[in-house]
């Protein structure tokens, strides 16, 4: 089972090859290298998935990578059912988005340097899933935090663009920040940073309790919540969601692959990874639970009045993340990594679809400027529907079974704040099948508001972008039928198939309690849906007159929540003015060299003075030589007597 | 027999009028002159020390004395060349080039 | 005379044949300009293909000092000429030969006046760096460190920008303000060891605690300027900023690290118990020059001065590893000098490059760099990237180890350094969005993209930033045995077990 | 007795020229004065035994620095000068100095005994002869400082001859 090596270094041959040889030899065929690598890829991945449902499991060194003292790091890999599932999602959008980019990129002038960072960051992707040890995690960690910058400045002439890339970039090395310094708690507590003997060992630490920075803190629970820092980060969670809605400057099959289906996606599996860890600490899950649920319901209510389509499906990306963490915060990790599987199929498929809208509209992204798409692209418009159907949790398709096991677990589970984030869950399932069905109902439906030379252009978009789309769409429906649940004579394959590596509540609570939840959720997505369909097609006049008559509110949501300009107020700007006008004004240029010229301007002041004495006149110089004899004379005439 | 003092005070006396010659003359050529004179009032001395003490080292002194008074003549007279093609007059008191 | 297992004197040889080449130039006629520039460029290449079976040569299996060379020198005051490498030092001869190559193809035709003297200068500058590295006679190690000051006191006042004359004299006057606290030292350490300049000697006694406390602040003197530390650092984003491209490049590359290398070499060593003592003094310097250098980088509007205000931030991490006093921190902070040599380097290289065709250094004039220059953006986004650290770039595994050491060693001290890499980024990431992103300036427009010789200028860094990021092992392994050896003497010397540093939590809880 | 009457004539003659020398408004004049000067010294001279110091103060100051003086003088051809001050200003100062040094030296010698005899007395010198004497003790004792006078004496010539010459550049 050696071949697994090749799933993460295909990528990255591709990468060297693209970025070597691109420019100069591979121009417009740039796209064969990387798809024939990822598609490489993903027919091990395959493989290796069939391997591990096969029983076997793998954890083996490559190379040992830093070595110092006691610390230990290598370039290694772990292959269990987490780690197969996860190849298989990267490898299977990865896969499908190189495809689409082959027609959606066409004819860009940085068509070998787009391929190169797509293979970069499913090499980085890979790493990052298949490490056996936190240090190649920070690796891939940080590696698909540069493709991500790179991607999102994909057009780097661009400011918004560049800017974009760079905010996320620093964002999420607040994350990082965190992350790091769980790394080193880890090797200070374990003296190891492998999975293996760390989560081995963590139950010996359940009660230990640490001096962290002058505070006594329970041990589990401060290297939970600072693995959570990074997850925090790179999952948009709150109060770091800020770069995700303006990571969307970059190209559309970025924004699929890697602000929707598997980077973002990064932060809920460091959580399920480490769930030995998190499953110590009641107050890390309680944390991990809250976040997820307040950010998914913060996420979408901003979502209600974005106009910018790739926005709105940005922010419904973060309030779906929120929905991972908030499974994982109530301990079902399985249900977590479940959703975070049927996600990547039908939010990619989203944001394929809207890549296709902005192929057709020369780039255009408002969608008060759209409106009666569906009859000029069809293919488009069915698998939106379909990917919409998806997240909004109607029966049968891949959305509804994670979803529902979210909520009912929970609902049922032994968490103390279940309930609550239960409620809210249901909540934000009704205000996501609410503005997915209004992107849909205006940009579909109704009358094409844009210019006439728009609409003259409207056109389906080539078969290399919709086959994908098609394909996506299966996985959006058919992906979440391996987690049926027992409730409806499913077997629940995926939940048994993850059950060695992240364990599995069991709920508590009885069939009639699981059928209502169930119910609840398919009624209120449904109901979001007929309230979409309500305001945005039957009664149009509805929105704006809500805009109206709340318009402190809209105002606020329409800017979200004012994070930007809070974060930019609190930090970017005190920070850039204490540099400016206190450490270089002040310490450096008033204190330090103040002192530094001000030594020598007083020797030289000093001076200037003394050399007035020198007057250049040879006879003042004779009479003070002759003094000086005479001081001589004198000294020496007292000594004799 | 003169007594060795006396020469010592006849020495005494060329030397501080050699002084008081090169502190209050303007002319520079008299100043150096009486740079000569303060080294003959030396020699004075040297050759009287040599006699009494009967060590004729102290004339050996004089001899270099004399080499070296002959080397800063010609010196100091080509610098006094140098400096009157410049500046044109042999008045100390007109010359403050070195002033800080 | 030991013997140094290579058959001839290889250490004297590498600081003797640039002096020579530099008098071969002083015979070739200055009209010769093309042959002046091939005959340093081929005494520096020598240098370095000399230098490289160090490489290959060294034991790591032991902290003993190799290729040792001694010889009496000045009997009576019983001075030898005495060199040597070990674990700590071999890698900085290294980066010096190869960065001596790289500052000549930099300034290829970047200098126009004055040829003859500016490669003189560097050759001699390249002797004496590599001096400084092999002496082990506190009286050969003090003359070749004030000889370094020389030449790249020239390089800075003679081929500067419009402000050198006042950066040179800052740059000298500083240092040799702190050189001459060491030399007061130095000579405290002879008279009271009974007349001996032998370093290893005299790393190997005790010396009195109040003695230790003084002779370590007289050292601080010299080392703090050169690093630079928090409250002397203000001479270094002058000289930088003035100094030719060659002269930052060394400067930045060798010369700082000097500091650093002192501490290592000298203050640690034999004042055990002061270093200790002084620890939370020096990661308090150490933090605050992490932070405060890179907050001022945010405010930069010249490139070559937010480079040198970051050289301000990244010494500091070097420093905080240093007194982290325990294996990582250590390991984390020698590594870190070599790649704080290759990234700042290189960045000053790079800058060098744009330089040549624009003239100017303000950031403001740049801007759309990318879609003129790609291939110069990708090798300068890869030095940016090393310089943040990313991981697989050398600056990760420097900087990683560094902070894990200074976590270890003071939590504090970790969490507030770590701040350092998020304004990192902050600062290097604004720097290469305004001149390599955005509309391209009409000033930039036009220029023509990497030559040859720029190319292979850098191309070499680039593979050291990988190589050290992905295999480390490489560099790492020579320090081991050096750096177990130093925490022995440091927390043993003076009063044998006194302190155990380094302990993990776990050994803490049982 | 008659020893003390000679010193008396030349310790007057020496004062006078002296005060003369420095004192004369024409520099002409002081040459002349200073050559009578140096006369009278080396006549003193040999009566302290040293014929050869009285030949060189002959030859040497009077011959050739003393010409070489009047070479000057007369070659910078001082017309304005001989009208202005003869003394600074300030000459009282240089009097008060000249006074205190000669006040100062005067009390350190006015009670001198030599109380010290070498070798070279009056008739060892005479057996001698002085020039003899005088030059085994330059050329083994005092060899390398006579040497060293020969290169001062280079030097000053190459040096009095690149400072007077005229800069054909300029």
């Amino acid at each position: 089972m050696n071949y697994y090596l090749l799933i993460p270094f295909l990528p990255l041959a591709a990468f060297l090859i693209n970025i070597l040889f691109g420019k100069s030899l591979l121009k417009e065929n740039a796209h064969w290298v990387a798809i024939l690598a990822v598609a490489g890829s993903w027919v091990i991945s395959v493989a290796t998935l069939i391997d591990v449902t096969g029983g076997k499991t793998l954890n083996q060194d490559l190379y040992t990578w830093v070595s110092s003292g006691g610390f230990k790091a290598s370039v290694g890999f772990l292959i269990d059912p987490l780690t197969a599932v996860m190849l298989i999602v990267v490898t299977t959008c990865s896969t499908l988005i190189h495809i689409y980019s082959t027609g959606y990129m066409h004819g860009d002038n940085g068509y070998y340097r787009f391929f190169s960072y797509l293979s970069l960051f499913t090499f980085c992707m890979l790493m990052l899933v298949m490490a056996n040890n936190f240090l190649q995690l920070y690796f891939g960690w940080e590696g698909v935090g540069l493709c991500s910058y790179f991607l999102i400045g994909y057009y780097f002439n661009k400011k918004s663009a560049s800017d974009a890339g760079k905010k996320a970039f620093i964002v999420n090395r607040f994350g990082d920040f965190g992350f790091g310094i769980g790394i080193f708690m880890i090797f200070l507590t374990f003296g190891n940073i492998y999975y293996e003997p760390v989560f081995s060992q963590a139950g010996a630490f359940a009660t230990k309790t640490v001096n962290f920075l002058g505070y006594d803190v329970h041990l589990m629970t401060l290297i939970a919540l600072l693995l959570f820092c990074g997850s925090i980060g790179k999952s948009a969670q709150m109060p770091l969601h800020v770069w995700l809605p303006d990571a969307m400057e970059g190209p559309t099959p970025v924004s699929a692959l890697i602000h929707a289906a598997t980077m973002v996606t990064a932060g809920v599996f460091l959580v399920a990874r480490c769930s030995p860890i998190f499953s110590l600490s009641e107050t890390a899950l309680m944390v991990v639970a809250l976040t997820g649920a307040i950010t998914s319901l913060f996420a979408a209510t901003i979502g209600l009045v974005q106009n910018d389509l790739k926005r709105i499906i940005a922010y419904s990306t973060v309030s779906q993340l929120g929905y991972m963490f908030l499974a994982c915060g109530v301990g079902a990790y399985t249900a977590g990594v479940f959703h975070l599987y049927t996600h990547a199929f039908f939010k990619a498929l989203l944001f394929l679809c809207a890549g296709s809208v902005m192929h057709a509209m020369s780039g255009e992204l408002d969608i008060q400027k759209m409106g009666g798409l569906k009859k000029h692209m069809p293919v488009t418009y069915a698998t939106m529907l379909i990917a919409s159907f998806s997240i909004a949790g109607v029966p049968g398709l891949a959305g509804f079974f994670s979803k529902d096991e979210i909520l009912w677990l929970a609902y049922s589970g032994p968490s103390p704040v279940g309930k609550f984030v239960w409620l809210i869950g249901t909540f934000v399932a009704f205000l996501t099948a609410f503005y997915s069905f209004r992107l849909i109902f205006l940009t579909f439906h109704g009358t094409f508001r844009g210019t006439h030379e728009q609409e003259h252009h409207l056109h389906e978009s080539p078969k290399s972008m919709t086959i994908p789309l098609m394909l996506l769409c299966i996985g959006a429906i058919a992906s979440g039928w391996v987690g049926i649940p027992p409730l409806l004579h499913g077997g629940a394959h995926f939940t048994e198939f993850m059950k060695p590596v992240l364990g599995h509540p069991e709920g508590h609570g009885t069939h009639a309690e699981e059928w209502m939840v169930m119910a609840i959720s398919v009624a209120v997505g449904l109901s979001g849906i007929g309230l979409a369909w309500f305001m945005y097609v039957k009664r149009r006049d509805i929105p704006v007159k809500l805009a109206e008559q709340f318009s402190g509110f809209h105002k606020i949501l329409f800017n979200k929540y004012y994070v930007d300009e809070l974060y930019s107020l609190i930090i970017v700007r005190p920070t850039i003015w204490i540099a400016k006008n206190v450490l270089i004004g002040v310490t450096d240029a008033r204190i330090i060299e103040a002192i530094v010229n001000g030594v020598p301007a007083a020797i030289g002041g000093f001076s200037r003075q003394l050399r007035k004495v020198q007057t250049g006149f040879l006879h003042h110089y004779a009479i003070i030589m002759a003094a000086g004899a005479l001081i001589i004379m004198g000294l020496m005439l007292m000594r004799s007597w | 027999m003169v007594p060795l003092n006396w020469y010592l005070m006849l020495s005494a006396a060329v030397f501080s009028i050699g002084v008081f010659g090169f502190l209050t003359r303007r002319n520079i050529i008299i100043m150096f002159m009486s740079v000569e004179l303060m080294l003959n009032a030396v020699n004075i001395s040297l050759v009287a020390f040599s006699h009494y003490l009967q060590d004729l080292r102290g004339q050996v002194l004089v001899f270099f004395i004399v080499t070296v008074a002959a080397a800063e003549a010609a010196i100091g007279l080509a610098i006094i060349i140098a400096l009157f093609r410049n500046k044109a007059t042999a008045h100390v008191d007109d010359m403050n080039e070195m002033k800080g | 005379m030991e013997t140094n297992g290579m058959g001839f004197p290889i250490l004297s040889t590498l600081i003797f044949l640039p002096v020579a080449g530099a008098v071969l130039l002083l015979l070739i006629p200055r009209s010769k300009e093309a042959l002046i520039k091939a005959v340093a460029l081929c005494v520096s290449i020598l240098a370095f293909v000399i230098s490289l079976p160090l490489f290959t040569a060294f034991n790591k299996a032991t902290h003993a000092m190799q290729f040792v060379e001694r010889q009496a020198w000045i009997p009576a005051w019983n001075i030898t000429y005495f060199l040597g490498l070990d674990g700590i030092s071999i890698l900085f001869v290294l980066l010096s030969t190869l960065v001596t190559i790289l500052s000549i193809l930099i300034s290829w035709e970047s200098i126009k006046n004055k040829i003859k003297e500016f490669y003189i200068s560097i050759l001699i500058l390249e002797g004496a760096m590599i001096g400084v590295f092999c002496a082990l006679d506190f009286f050969l190690f003090y003359i070749f460190w004030e000889a370094m000051l020389i030449p790249m006191y020239l390089l800075i006042g003679v081929w500067g920008g419009p402000n050198r004359v006042y950066a040179a004299i800052k740059f000298f006057l500083y240092t040799l303000v702190g050189s001459v606290l060491m030399l007061v030292g130095i000579i405290v350490l002879y008279f009271h060891a009974g007349r001996t300049f032998d370093i290893l000697d005299l790393a190997t006694r005790t010396y009195p605690y109040q003695m230790q406390l003084w002779l370590f602040w007289a050292f601080f003197a010299a080392f703090a300027v050169k690093v630079p530390m928090f409250p002397v650092h203000t001479w270094l984003p002058d000289a930088h900023t003035e100094a030719p491209t060659a002269g930052s490049v060394i400067l930045a590359a060798v010369l700082i690290k000097m500091g650093a290398y002192g501490f290592l070499r000298f203050s640690m060593p034999l004042f055990p118990e002061a270093a200790r003592a002084m620890t939370p003094v020096m990661l308090t310097l150490s933090v605050i020059a992490i932070i405060y250098g890179a907050v001022i980088c945010l405010a930069q509007t010249d490139l070559k001065r937010l480079i040198a205000y970051s050289s301000v931030s990244h010494m500091g991490f070097v420093t905080l590893g240093i007194f982290a006093l325990n294996t990582q921190g250590l390991e984390g902070g020698i590594l870190q000098m070599i790649n704080h040599g290759i990234v700042t380097g290189a960045l000053f290289l790079s800058v060098g490059v744009i330089y040549d065709r624009t003239h100017t250094r303000q950031i403001a004039d740049y801007g759309g760099v990318a879609s003129v220059m790609p291939v110069y953006s990708s090798l300068f986004i890869v030095f940016t990237l090393a310089s943040i650290g990313l991981p697989s770039t050398n600056g990760f595994i420097g900087e990683f180890l560094i902070l894990l050491g200074g976590f270890t060693a003071n939590q504090l001290a970790g969490v507030l350094a770590a701040t350092g890499i998020i304004i990192g980024a902050g600062y290097m990431l604004w720097l290469y969005q305004r001149v390599f992103f955005m509309e391209t300036n009409a000033k930039v427009t036009g220029l023509a993209d990497v030559n040859m010789r720029e190319l292979v200028t850098l191309l070499p860094m680039v593979i050291l930033v990988f190589w050290i990021g992905i295999y480390p092992d490489t560099f790492l392994g020579f320090m081991h045995e050096s750096v177990r050896h130093l925490i022995e003497r440091v927390n043993t010397g003076g009063a044998p077990g006194a302190s155990a540093i380094a302990k993990t939590v776990t050994e803490i809880l049982q | 007795m008659l020893p003390k009457l000679f010193f008396g004539w030349f310790a007057f003659a020496i004062i006078a020229l002296s005060v003369l020398v420095i004192t004369r408004r024409n520099p002409v004049h002081s040459v002349m004065w200073m050559l009578l000067l140096f006369f009278q010294i080396a006549s003193m001279y040999l009566f302290l035994n040293a014929e050869f110091i009285a030949a060189i103060q002959v030859i040497v100051y009077a011959g050739a620095i003393l010409v070489l003086f009047l070479f000057v003088v007369l070659l910078l051809n001082l017309r304005e000068e001989l009208l202005a001050n003869r003394f600074i200003n300030a000459w009282p100062v240089g009097l008060v100095f000249a006074g205190a040094i000669f006040a100062g030296t005067l009390s350190a010698v006015v009670a001198f005994v030599p109380n010290f005899s070498g070798q070279y007395t009056v008739d060892v010198i005479n057996r001698e002869t002085h020039t003899k004497a005088l030059g085994q003790l330059l050329y083994t004792d005092f060899l390398f400082p006579f040497e060293i006078a020969s290169l001062i004496l280079l030097i000053a010539i190459i040096g009095a001859i690149v400072l007077a010459k005229k800069r054909m550049r300029s």
